[in-house]
């Protein structure tokens, strides 16, 4: 078991002729993924690293049974992209592609809602069920199976943290990285959901940052959660009113702010690190190793 | 990016969204100018991008060309929260009956827009309180329709009967079609005002996403940015800078904010956020160092664990920026992840060995500037930083 | 029983105090419709026939249960009344109105279908369950239970065909105007489909006219029901190319003729009635009297 | 409402999508000036709401302004498919590679626009064969998405990498939005030109939704209707010119056609259709008979079963016509429906016995109208009719 992805998935790579696109797509086969065909609006017809590459999306859903989809189409066309594939039917979108239009984004989301899809991202590394399948952009070596699942609002910052699990012999069922964005399409609360209904995940890591109040949110649903969580917040030295690289990492009018956030957490039964590389001794305690 | 009042008032005007008379000036004669042509009493704003002008004084009120010009002059110079005073907009004074408040932003955790309203206007948005506040959101596939506008000018405590009610309806449709055609973050008024049987925009907030401005080719640009930092945008780099004497370069905001924390936790202060993202090559990685240095720090972390990133990247690119720019100060680098031998073998070249976790590179930065600190005697240019003495910065690295 | 309206249904009258408004409302109670609430831009706040006027829908749902609207709301706001309607969560929405532009119609069907709703017009005169409720304009005296469902396209040629019906003692189960505009929320088939399912219904009338391809729609799905369908085509003497009243009822480009609609109708079993006071004699057999 | 094609392209080109230069003239000279002004061949279309004028030889080519004004000399005065030639469009005269077929119409019964392109263009798109006819409906709440466009482009055999294809992309997302901000029930491009690595409409056919006219108050009126059918819309009849001798009124669309069924049934010609709706009071009712009597019937059939309608109301407003105008040919009333008693009585006072059923009253109006037939000599005005000789109006009734 895993949450969204697994080894059954069959996954379609939107704009897999780009340089970030093709070099994936062979990272992603690397670890496992079940890619069946690939988009290219130049490169319809062709075969790429053995993946058949169509037109669009939905020529490729007449030809394959695609469950799932990962875009890598520069901002100014991927809003076209995730449209395409929502409409095509399918129901996990991946959106890697960063600097999108943010009403763009709210229209993504919105349509994902109507069709009953999931959009991850955008602005995000992307998902993995350790093991079974990589979608989006994480280096390989550093996802191995296991118990914990990790939910994440940025990319690097989670390969450190999942580095230290990995290194410590701690596996992940899933690690599913949210988006950087302001506007995303999954909530803590929905990876959180999902976790508590996982019988392989044992324990939850949550990886926040300044800025919004998804990390409050999800102290809500914690509270009923059966599930150990622990998590980290990342920007506890970062001055108010400056937007720390991600669009959404800002505190803005005293909302927003690293204790806030703690506060509601830890009292909500969270253990909260104080630096990245505790979250995998307070885990290793959590599951009592 | 945000909008000055003058400009955000031009969009409206655009649509038709009503206006105070008046337009944008930059010296006291053209004020004068345009207090003639409105032909009565007349406000001189302050253009500059910071809520507070009012209580700073940076609005006046003057009943003819005279006193504009007068008024003008005294403003013009003036500095509002660091921002010097360079534009004005000289409008016809408003008769007041009554000041409203409207807005229409993003709710990142909604994922949609939502519109603002209240029927104390004119005063900051955040001293309302919050049950005069009426909040509602707009669905993005619905959009704005008369029967939201309609219900929240009713709970304004405007009755349908009243001159003002279609007025509003149909200010909050077009406020609705800017915020959505323009791209914008925010659109807001405050005050929206009531005078006579017209409903009149006083003044105009408007922000414009960032990721957006290349399909609004109409729009003005503003740059809030400082100089240093907009030369770090340009190159696909996030920068913002900060108040401490070390470095800081990462790739990614979250591991670029962690490191923040964690030299922090070990009683360093950063002197800048830096995220160089996944793609960073010779050309960024040298602007990136550039842009540090410039912060004068007494010593620099290089914190990169790749993923899209390819170590041997880096470290080539770090390496080749040290043997042709030197490197005034210590550097500490944390280099793990795809390709992290080759990466680390480059480096051994020009002599760093690279670091495995980020706490132990970040202690040993810590540890750097502090040493340094002690060695000389320069004044900190940290604020609230302990250290008592700083010493010279060191060129032989 | 009857479909989609009953002897339980709680109904609002949106624009309750205009003119039509007033005069259906009472016209609807005496018919003995459970009308609960009423909107009014201008009124809200009083009482009309003992009615409860509101400002709004929500506020009026956030007062009562409340089923189902019908709308008498000039064309230029009606869009605007019946997405309130179900923005509100209403989920039988009756739109009179005529005259309404038809990209406005399109939205309103396009947002019902996203919330799951019912639309019933535009531009019709409603449906009447016999003897239980009735939403709309029809004249009460014509409309008793029964056992025949009606569903048709236009209004007064109901009134005529029902009349009929009940002048031979027939009574109907309900009786549905779809309206008469180009596009409309419910289709034939839709309402075929509910009188397929529902006991107390033993035979349909189908009310068709020429000018699209509804009726030949609804042939296909004929050919699928167990109970004996009675129709009668309006236009048989028209000349092509000449709109008929009715925004829908034009012979274009060859399509939408009066006997392709009766080839088809009679080719999935119909019988069809070349008068409409025929149509209660037909009925009569068919239902064996 | 149909528009012309010189007003579709003005639309069109104010939306920026590429026509081709040129612009409506209504005189020779004027045709010579355009000519003269584009400044190469030309083309000189005759300007009528039909589609056929090619075949009609309404379209002429030119050289030069000389040609030019001969050629609007013949166009002018013209008469096509019935319509008089008094509009020219003057364009230059395109080179083109291919035609293609391009339109935006509404689906009925899908209840959604539905887009249609082929990539054989410039015949009537009737005669284009179905499997050439790349149809594509588009969600109202998704609208028009690149990836659509794309799809439809490349389906037409137009390689991503032509020239073309994304100016194509393009169009189709400004053809969308002329399609909803207007209030088009169609706008069609037919032939939509490639010429060079150019996209051109060279002809545009838009047809705006009456009922929306109201809000479309930038867009110019074109009346289609004859005086007659205008006269009836503006008092909310609907009505139609047909070629029998029996008037015919009655409320609600279906009834009415039901009613020209009846009649024809029984072997009568109706000579209109006339829904007068649900609520039409004296005025209306007296412009209804106006109308009707303007047709010269020989009978009149009121056919009312009043829901909305109150019996009552038109039976007064018809006994007050009938007192003031008098009526000069026999009238059969069916009556029935709301207030119904009370409407008889008042029909009784002015000699009329209603009737209780439509069929009934069909064929006393059919009787009517083939005995007065029978009585005097005079020709029938209704086409394929068979009654041979018919009776001079009677003034009595």
């Amino acid at each position: 078991m895993a949450i969204i992805i697994d080894e059954n998935t069959h996954v379609i790579v939107q704009g897999i002729s780009g340089k970030q696109g093709l070099f994936h797509t062979q990272q992603m086969l690397a670890y496992g993924t079940k890619i069946v065909a690939g988009t290219s609006a130049s490169k319809g017809g062709t075969t790429l690293e053995g993946i058949p590459v169509y037109d669009n999306v939905r020529t490729a859903c007449a030809n394959h049974t695609i469950d799932a989809s990962v875009i890598f189409i520069p901002a100014n066309g991927a809003k076209d992209a995730a449209l395409e594939a929502l409409e095509a039917g399918i129901k996990v979108v991946v959106v890697v592609t960063e600097h999108i239009p943010v009403h763009d984004e709210m229209a993504v989301v919105a349509y994902a809602k109507r069709v009953g899809a999931m959009v991850i991202g955008p602005n995000t590394f992307g998902i993995v069920s350790s093991g079974k399948c990589k979608m989006g952009i994480p280096p390989n070596p550093f996802f191995i199976p296991g118990s914990v699942g990790v939910v994440a609002r940025s990319g690097t910052l989670t390969y450190e943290i999942v580095g230290n699990l990995t290194a410590q012999g701690i596996g992940q069922s899933t690690v599913v990285g949210m988006g950087g964005d302001r506007v995303v399409g999954l909530t803590f609360v929905d990876v959180l959901k999902e976790f508590e209904a996982d019988p392989e995940t044992k324990a939850v890591v949550l990886i926040g940052e300044i800025g919004g109040n998804a990390e409050e949110e999800a102290s809500q649903y914690i509270r009923e959660m059966t599930k150990p969580v622990v998590a980290y917040i990342a920007g506890k030295s970062a001055p108010a009113g400056k937007r720390m690289g991600h669009a959404g990492a800002i505190i803005e009018r005293g909302k927003g702010t690293y204790q806030g956030k703690v506060n509601a957490l830890t009292e909500a039964g969270v253990k909260v690190a104080e630096l990245p590389f505790e979250v995998a001794e307070i885990i290793k305690d959590v599951l009592g190793r | 990016m945000k909008m000055f009042e003058y400009m955000g008032k031009e969009v409206f005007a655009q649509f038709g969204l009503p206006v105070p008379k008046g337009r944008m000036v930059k010296s006291p004669d053209e004020a004068a100018q345009v207090a003639a042509e409105i032909g009565g009493p007349v406000v001189i704003k302050s253009q500059v991008l910071s809520g507070k002008r009012g209580k700073a004084g940076g609005i006046k009120f003057a009943d003819n060309p005279e006193g504009a010009k007068a008024a003008a002059e005294e403003l013009l110079g003036m500095t509002i929260q660091g921002l010097p005073v360079e534009i004005l907009l000289v409008e016809e004074k408003l008769l007041i009956d009554k000041e409203l408040y409207l807005s229409i932003t993003i709710d990142g955790a909604a994922k949609k827009p939502v519109l603002i309203a209240s029927a104390h206007g004119g005063m900051e948005i955040e001293e309302v309180a919050e049950e005069y506040m009426i909040k509602k959101h707009i669905e993005v596939e619905l959009g704005m329709q008369d029967f939201i506008a309609r219900d929240v000018v009713r709970r304004m405590g405007i009755s349908f009967n009243s001159p003002h009610s279609q007025a509003l309806v149909k200010l909050m449709n077009t406020l609705y079609k800017i915020f959505t055609e323009k791209d914008a973050e925010l659109v807001e008024i405050n005050p929206l005002v009531l005078s006579g049987d017209k409903v009149i925009a006083a003044d105009a907030k408007v922000t414009i996403d960032d990721e957006a401005l290349y399909r609004q080719p109409d729009l003005p640009r503003v740059e809030e940015r400082t100089a240093t930092e907009k030369a770090a945008h340009d190159l696909g780099l996030a920068f913002v800078e900060l108040d401490g004497d070390i470095g800081v370069m990462a790739n990614g905001a979250g591991i670029t904010m962690g490191t923040l924390d964690t030299l922090t936790y070990y009683g360093g202060k950063p002197a800048n956020f830096l995220d160089a993202g996944g793609g960073t090559g010779e050309e960024g990685t040298a602007k990136a160092l550039e842009l540090i240095l410039a912060r004068k720090p007494k010593s620099i972390i290089i914190n990169i664990f790749g993923g899209i990133t390819r170590c041997d990247d880096v470290a080539r690119a770090f390496a080749s920026v040290k043997k042709k720019m030197g490197m005034p100060v210590p550097v500490v680098i944390r280099l793990v992840g795809t390709n992290q031998e080759a990466g680390r073998a480059i480096l051994k070249e020009v002599g760093i060995e690279a670091y495995d976790f980020m706490q132990d590179a970040a202690k040993k930065a810590v540890e750097l500037a502090n040493q340094k600190s002690e060695v000389g005697g320069q004044r900190s240019e940290g604020r609230g930083r302990k250290a008592e003495a700083r010493g010279q910065r060191s060129e032989r690295f």
